[in-house]
């Protein structure tokens, strides 16, 4: 017998003849806990596609051992039966059937005459939510009911719901929050100590390095190190990802404030699913030329939403007034809002963020093409003077401007998006999460870009869910919670505990 | 070339069972003659049988066959026919606004006109529903002014009165049913006679009546002598069925065209003005066929007894 | 009290089948006041025959729309149900005229025949992945060809006697008031015994008094039902069989994985097969299904009109496509009920009744049927808040 | 030197046009081969006067394919334009005939009417929401009501001269002969523009070789296109209007800013919408243009047949629709070229014209073309390696 539970040798995944991953290597012990870490585009996520048979034996190649029997699984079934679970990067879950159905979806269980058990399912359903700390969520609902987060939690237990002994997790926090991503934490811990083992993804490395026994890193789709943590900190990681060394993660730099320029008042919107529920609860704030303005929260503090109707499209009812450089605004759609002046990098990259068919460039220049026009023609030589020169000042990283933006790392495609909006010249920049799933590199990058554009007076609203972001970006900091405003502070010597106390509602009194 | 002709014969729609009885003998005697023949069947679509028409002068047959789909749309095209030196025979369905050669049909008014005098004599008082045809086809009105003109004096005497009309989409068996269940309905089936313009919507309509115990209690009319029909004209559900002499207008038609292309004189019977020439034609004369005259069919030989007795 | 929009909108939203009762009965209501006839004695719109004549008109979209419920709520799409229902119900008279083929084996064959295409072009879309749209669109042009040269063009007539039954016959009075009882039973144990689960698992139900109200409502349905339809001739044998493929696929969609499967395929097809779902099988049932109702179909419609005809079926994909959509199927897959579908069938079919009783001109009937189509589905969209802009 | 399966997919998914024109070729070939008859002097088929004849045979299509692909480009699909070209084919034929109107007048009615009706379907998908299958499906009943209804099911006819030289006419040759060069010329020098551009920023450009060459080949299908329609009769008109729709629409497509957003919306709308587009809008206007040119097919119809008749474009939709998703159109909205959708539409009519010379029977033909349609489709996704299975 094998001293591991599963062993991955020369493991080369190819697209359309580009390599993904090259060659990489992996090993696994029972019990044990493996983070693996590497920039956006290095390949864990393939990785584990490859090890779950998301893409079959046969379409890759290199080799696999399962408790030291080579795995050549066609199906996710055989993996799933040979003890192998993966809960995916994005969310799994299928939104109009019920909790419990998503749970226990591929494998239902049936009474004697062959018809669903819904009692039973239901029955195991709650029991699981119990364990994961959830015990309100009523598993006869629709998944929809609930928001991304619970949505993230089920899909855990959907997995341990599967009698895992391996339990892949892709970046399994990036929707949650702290309070749930503690409660995740503890569970995967629990698990280890019942000799479960599990691969776990995150570009949130203080989480790695809080539950992993081992971290393997890799880089462009090729293997670098596997050390055990106790050898390594996240500074050591991140040099080994990015392949130098990174001593400011924040880059901060000095910019002037100057006057009002926006303004929000009494901010009221109504949820799309519950008409009648206040996603946001009469918020009202200021926002100053050359102004960095962080809001944090918890997830599903309304914070989206806020964001939404200052750009003009929150699809559910709504009231409250906007104020531009002093004059009340009417925004009724995107169109409107870019047309003033606001523009907003969306929290969803890939629903809302890119055109995949089409090239960067194009995407880059979707909100101004019609600067680039003569005679109602497209100038296209115009055109791709800007384009390159946004590719320059963004470092967008791209073998030509005209490939496909969807083949583009996450970080890059990122990249574009936010270009995309700065070629209007916006007076006030709204940025939900710009830097979720994107990796350091690709962070450092755009906040160096936030402080150039705060230099340039441009106002920046920063929606994050990342204290350390928030803190070490922000020049001032809402805090919300609930759909209201909890607090408004100064950003110096502001501290996570002080925002947290706020955000579940404490400090109430003290804000404003 | 004139010792061996190539004729195409250009069809409406081969899904309303006449046509295909229609080609049939038609190819049949054109290879008595010598000739050849290319069918081409528009789906019931006048632009694709216009398509057709093209493809068919393109090929250079000697003469072309046409039943138009609607009599008013192949002034161009048959003008191109005359240019490439093609005979043009309209069949059945006169071609309007057009040189054509020469014109073979039965009446349709005619036609009409014998549905419902069949009908009135079966049923000279009470009340009457008319099942028209497909509402795009012009066939369909002639027919009805046929039937109209034949039912003329019978309702201004206020023997009969017409309770109802409605014309059946693209002459759809399912649709006359429905039809006719909904006029029996609307008239908790007080309806004496229905004259109904072709044998295919006779028999959905004979369907409804059937599921009232009616059968055979309404007249009711239809045309083409579909095997069907001829069988529900004996079993007594169905009054009237207008017989075409199938045969003998194909076989007509067939000589005729031989005939055109050799250059040499057929027999006409009249001449009939198409808007833009008198066109020479040859009027066959439709047959009203009801039980006391079924037996024409095996006679003529269009069915045979073994077909009829089931 | 008074309701606000939003009251109203709620209100539509969860009980979306309400909704459509009510437009049924503002259809009927107006129908029947305007087929009132005092000669006549009375409306004749409103009476246990044409209630009868409605839904034997109905029942070959229902079968259709049954199935299609499930294509369009796994994502997919079929236009070529009119044309294989032609094309079936042409082999079921060639089988039964021409080759006197006992009723058994004729049914036997035309319903193998029938699930063989459905899983042949199930097959091209599920696992060649050829878009539904494009493999049915050529399905359509293939079936349509196939009637007409397995006819030769010509009415197949007429049927034996037992084929007829399926399309003409009825169910005697005494043995239809024992089904409905025995459904009625059935839907009651049912009832309290979903109650009794969820009550086990805190799950919220109905109060008592309620669930007792909704199932005497149901009771009286079904009796009224009944009661009509035996004060006529008694319930048609298409209408029995409809209602059995109402209950089955009811069953099917609510009770069973392969039903619940369905759901999930169209929600969302990758999460379904990430579970271990081998979402190309369901697709590929699920058009086996289709060309299952397609032989039903077929073989009532050559029932009905006792005669298989070349043109039969012509445009029928339209007319149950239509169904699903008024019946609150979503376009964008995932939701759908087959009740629903057979309550937008029995729309349309209303329609074309009573305009088709009032003598309306065809040209008006296609332009209210259209306009009726998109307004119902827009009241959806609006009352489900919806709306893009 | 040795091909392997992935050279060729890859050559065949980088030049679908070409992969495209390989099966034009093999068509061709086929029915030139099947048509060769000695006594005639040579093949029926590959003849001038047949080649006339293909493209007046697919102009009607043309047009309709043309706006077509921006709708399913967009995202969206359009089933009424059949129905629509019928109904405005109709108006154009009662206004020429019964009213006599001035040929001006009626043509510019009828392209108004087209915008309009296109707006209103654009409306009631974009603003309103309601999904454009059913939309476009509620229209397809109401316009084909409308039409029965305006002309009493009556063929309105014979049209005026002037209104027959839209459908009929043909353009002398020298004529033909000076707009081919005027054409050949603005090619080449916006070929070299666009190089020069391209050069200028780095980006990937063809060998000189490689692009004289493909100018070339261009130079000499288009010399080959108006000698051989001269030798017959000359450039047919409704195919010069469609050849101007071609360029017209293609600079649409790849210059213009609206074309760009058409593609925008296709690929993702949400984004698009977010980018500060107003997406509505771009979907009204892409139904707007499908209204255009149902306005132009209608016309032309009505010329070509010298006259109005109830029954016209019936069908004409799936025809459109297939010739898109033949020249490579994804149904899943974002890709898409008006000149592939015109390729496909040349297919399709070969297939009708070829088996029409040949007299296959109907039933055949339909079969042939729905299989056709399927394995078109189908090499389109093995080719580029998006099978799903
Ligand atoms: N289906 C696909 N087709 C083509 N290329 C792909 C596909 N999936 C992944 N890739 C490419 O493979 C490489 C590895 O991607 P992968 O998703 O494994 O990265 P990752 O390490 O998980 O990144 P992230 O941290 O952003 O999730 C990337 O360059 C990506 O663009
Ligand atoms: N209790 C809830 N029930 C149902 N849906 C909820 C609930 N809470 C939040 N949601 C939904 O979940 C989604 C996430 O919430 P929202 O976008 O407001 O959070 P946020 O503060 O922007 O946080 P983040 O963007 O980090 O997720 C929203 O669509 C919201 O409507
Ligand atoms: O014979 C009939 C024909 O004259 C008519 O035009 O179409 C229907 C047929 O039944
Ligand atoms: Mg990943
Ligand atoms: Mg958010």
């Amino acid at each position: 017998m094998s001293e591991y539970l599963l062993e991955m040798y020369d493991i080369t995944k190819e697209f359309s003849g580009v390599k993904a991953i090259d060659g990489i290597h992996l090993q696994v012990r029972a019990g044990e806990c493996v983070g693996l870490c590497g920039e956006n585009g290095a390949g864990k996520s393939t990785m584990m596609k490859v090890l779950s048979a998301v893409y079959p034996f046969g379409t890759w190649t290199g080799s696999i051992l399962w408790e030291g029997k080579p795995l050549e699984a066609r199906s996710i079934r055989e993996t799933e039966e040979a003890g192998i679970v993966i809960i995916h990067q994005e969310l799994m879950m299928v939104p109009h059937l019920s909790v419990a159905e998503n749970i226990f979806l591929g494998s239902e269980l049936t009474n004697g005459a062959g018809f669903m058990d819904y009692e039973a399912m239901n029955a195991r359903a709650t029991e699981l939510m119990k364990q994961l700390k959830m015990p309100d969520i009523n598993v006869a609902l629709p998944v929809l009911s609930y928001s991304g987060g619970k949505q993230q939690l089920i899909e855990i237990a959907k997995a341990l719901n599967k009698n895992a002994k391996l339990l892949i997790l892709d970046e399994p926090t990036s929707a949650l929050t702290a309070s749930e991503t503690a409660t995740l934490l503890e569970l995967v811990k629990e698990f280890k100590a019942r000799g479960m083992a599990c691969v776990y993804i995150s570009h949130k490395l203080d989480e790695v390095a809080e539950i992993a026994d081992t971290v393997t890193i890799i880089r462009d789709g090729t293997h670098v190190a596997t050390r055990p943590m106790a050898e390594l900190d996240t500074n050591s990681i991140i040099t080994m990802m990015v392949g130098r060394e990174m001593k400011n993660l924040f880059p901060r730099e000095d910019h002037d404030i100057g006057e009002v320029i926006f303004e929000a008042r009494n901010i009221t919107c109504w949820g799309t699913t519950n008409t009648e529920r206040k996603v946001v609860d009469d918020v009202s704030f200021q926002l100053r030329r050359g102004e960095i303005l962080g809001v944090a929260g918890l997830v599903g503090a309304g914070r989206t939403e806020l964001a939404s109707k200052l750009f003009g499209c929150w699809p559910g009812d709504h009231q409250g007034q906007i104020f531009l450089e002093g004059k009340e605004i009417t925004v009724h759609s995107p169109a409107d809002a870019v047309r003033q002046g606001i523009c907003m990098v969306p929290e969803d990259r890939k629903r809302q963020g890119i055109v995949p068919l089409m090239g960067v460039g194009y995407n880059i220049t979707m909100s101004v093409l019609g600067r680039y026009t003569k005679n109602h023609l497209i100038d296209a030589e115009a055109e791709l003077a800007a384009i390159q020169h946004e590719i320059l000042r963004m470092k967008i990283k791209t073998a030509h401007p005209m490939l496909p933006i969807a083949s583009l790392s996450g970080g890059n495609q990122q990249k574009a998006v936010v270009g995309k909006m700065l070629l209007p010249e916006p007076k006030v920049l709204i940025l939900d999460e710009p830097t979720r799933g994107i990796d350091v590199g690709a962070k450092y990058e755009i906040y160096k870009l936030i402080f150039e554009l705060a230099k340039q007076g441009v106002a920046v609203l920063m929606i994050s869910s990342e204290l350390p972001e928030v803190l070490g970006i922000s020049d001032r900091v809402l805090v919300m919670g609930e759909g209201h405003l909890r607090g408004d502070f100064p950003n110096n010597g502001l501290s996570q505990e002080q925002i947290l106390t706020a955000a579940i509602g404490k400090a109430d009194k003290a804000a404003a | 070339s004139p010792d061996k002709p190539v004729i195409g014969f250009s069809i409406d729609d081969l899904r309303v069972e006449r046509w295909a009885r229609d080609r049939d003998y038609f190819i049949a005697a054109a290879k008595d003659l010598g000739a050849t023949v290319s069918v081409q069947s528009a789906d019931g679509n006048e632009e694709k049988q216009v398509k057709q028409v093209e493809n068919l002068i393109a090929q250079k047959v000697d003469a072309i066959v046409i039943v138009p789909m609607n009599s008013k749309v192949f002034g161009a095209v048959v003008d191109e026919a005359k240019k490439a030196g093609i005979k043009i025979l309209s069949y059945d369905r006169l071609i309007l606004n057009a040189d054509v050669d020469a014109y073979i049909s039965f009446d349709n008014e005619r036609v009409g006109y014998l549905q419902a005098e069949a009908v009135l004599k079966a049923k000279p008082e009470g009340r009457y529903y008319l099942l028209g045809g497909s509402p795009t086809d012009n066939n369909a009105k002639l027919l009805r002014a046929g039937q109209e003109k034949a039912l003329k004096a019978a309702v201004d005497s206020g023997k009969i009165k017409v309770i109802g009309s409605q014309w059946v989409k693209e002459w759809s068996p399912t649709e006359a049913l429905s039809i006719m269940e909904n006029a029996l309905t609307a008239n908790q089936n007080k309806i004496d006679a229905v004259v109904a313009s072709n044998d295919g919507t006779a028999g959905g309509a004979i369907q409804a009546l059937a599921a009232q115990g009616l059968a055979g209690k309404v007249a009711i009319s239809g045309q083409d002598s579909d095997l069907a029909a001829v069988k529900r004209v004996i079993a007594g559900t169905q009054t009237v069925t207008v017989y075409k002499p199938l045969k003998l207008i194909a076989t007509e038609a067939a000589k005729l065209t031989v005939q055109l292309v050799k250059k040499q004189a057929p027999a006409y019977t009249t001449k009939l003005d198409n808007g833009k020439k008198q066109v020479d034609s040859l009027l066959l004369t439709p047959i009203a066929v009801t039980k006391d005259n079924v037996d024409i069919y095996v006679k003529d030989g269009f069915y045979t007894k073994e077909q009829l007795g089931n | 009290m008074t309701f606000t929009k939003k009251d109203v909108r709620n209100f539509l939203s969860s009980y979306k089948i309400i909704a459509l009762v009510i437009v049924i009965a503002i259809i009927w209501t107006f129908f029947g006041f305007m087929t009132y006839d005092a000669d006549l004695g009375g409306s004749q719109f409103l009476t246990a025959r044409n209630f009868s004549n409605l839904l034997r008109q109905m029942a070959i979209t229902g079968m259709l729309a049954s199935a299609m419920v499930f294509v369009i709520v796994a994502g997919e799409i079929d236009l070529s149900v009119g044309s294989l229902l032609g094309f079936l119900g042409g082999v079921a008279a060639i089988l039964d005229v021409i080759y006197h083929w006992p009723l058994f084996g004729t049914i036997a064959v035309v319903i193998l025949l029938g699930i063989a295409m459905g899983l042949l072009v199930g097959w091209l879309t599920a696992y060649q992945g050829i878009p539904s749209f494009i493999v049915t669109l050529g399905g359509m042009l293939v079936f349509r060809g196939a009637v007409l040269g397995a006819t030769g063009g010509i009415t197949v007539a007429p049927v034996s006697e037992g084929m007829k039954v399926i399309g003409q016959g009825y169910i005697p009075g005494t043995m239809g008031n024992l089904i409905a009882a025995a459904l009625f039973v059935l839907l009651v144990v049912m009832a309290f015994r979903t109650r009794a689960g969820r009550q086990k698992h805190a799950l919220p139900v109905a109060s008592m008094p309620t669930e007792i109200a909704k199932l005497v409502a149901i009771g009286v349905v079904i009796l009224g039902f009944v009661l009509t339809l035996n004060s006529y001739q008694g319930v048609p044998v298409p209408v029995l069989i409809l209602l059995v493929i109402l209950g089955v696929f009811t069953v099917i969609g609510n009770q069973t994985v392969f039903g619940r499967r369905i759901y999930a395929v169209g929600s969302n097809m990758e999460a379904t097969r990430l579970s271990g779902v081998n979402v190309n099988l369901v697709k590929l049932m699920v058009f086996g299904l289709m060309g299952l109702m397609c032989a039903f179909a077929g073989l009532t419609t050559t029932a009905r009109l006792a005669a298989g005809t070349p043109s039969a079926g012509f445009g029928g994909e339209l007319d149950a496509i239509a169904s699903c959509f008024i019946g609150g199927t979503s376009m964008r897959g995932g939701i759908g009920s087959v009740v629903g579908a057979l309550v937008g069938a029995v729309i349309m079919a209303s329609l074309d009744n009573g305009m088709s009783m009032l003598g309306v001109d065809t040209f008006w009937q296609q332009i209210v049927k259209g306009i009726i189509l998109v307004l119902a589905v827009w009241m959806d969209i609006v009352s489900s808040g919806n709306q893009r802009a």
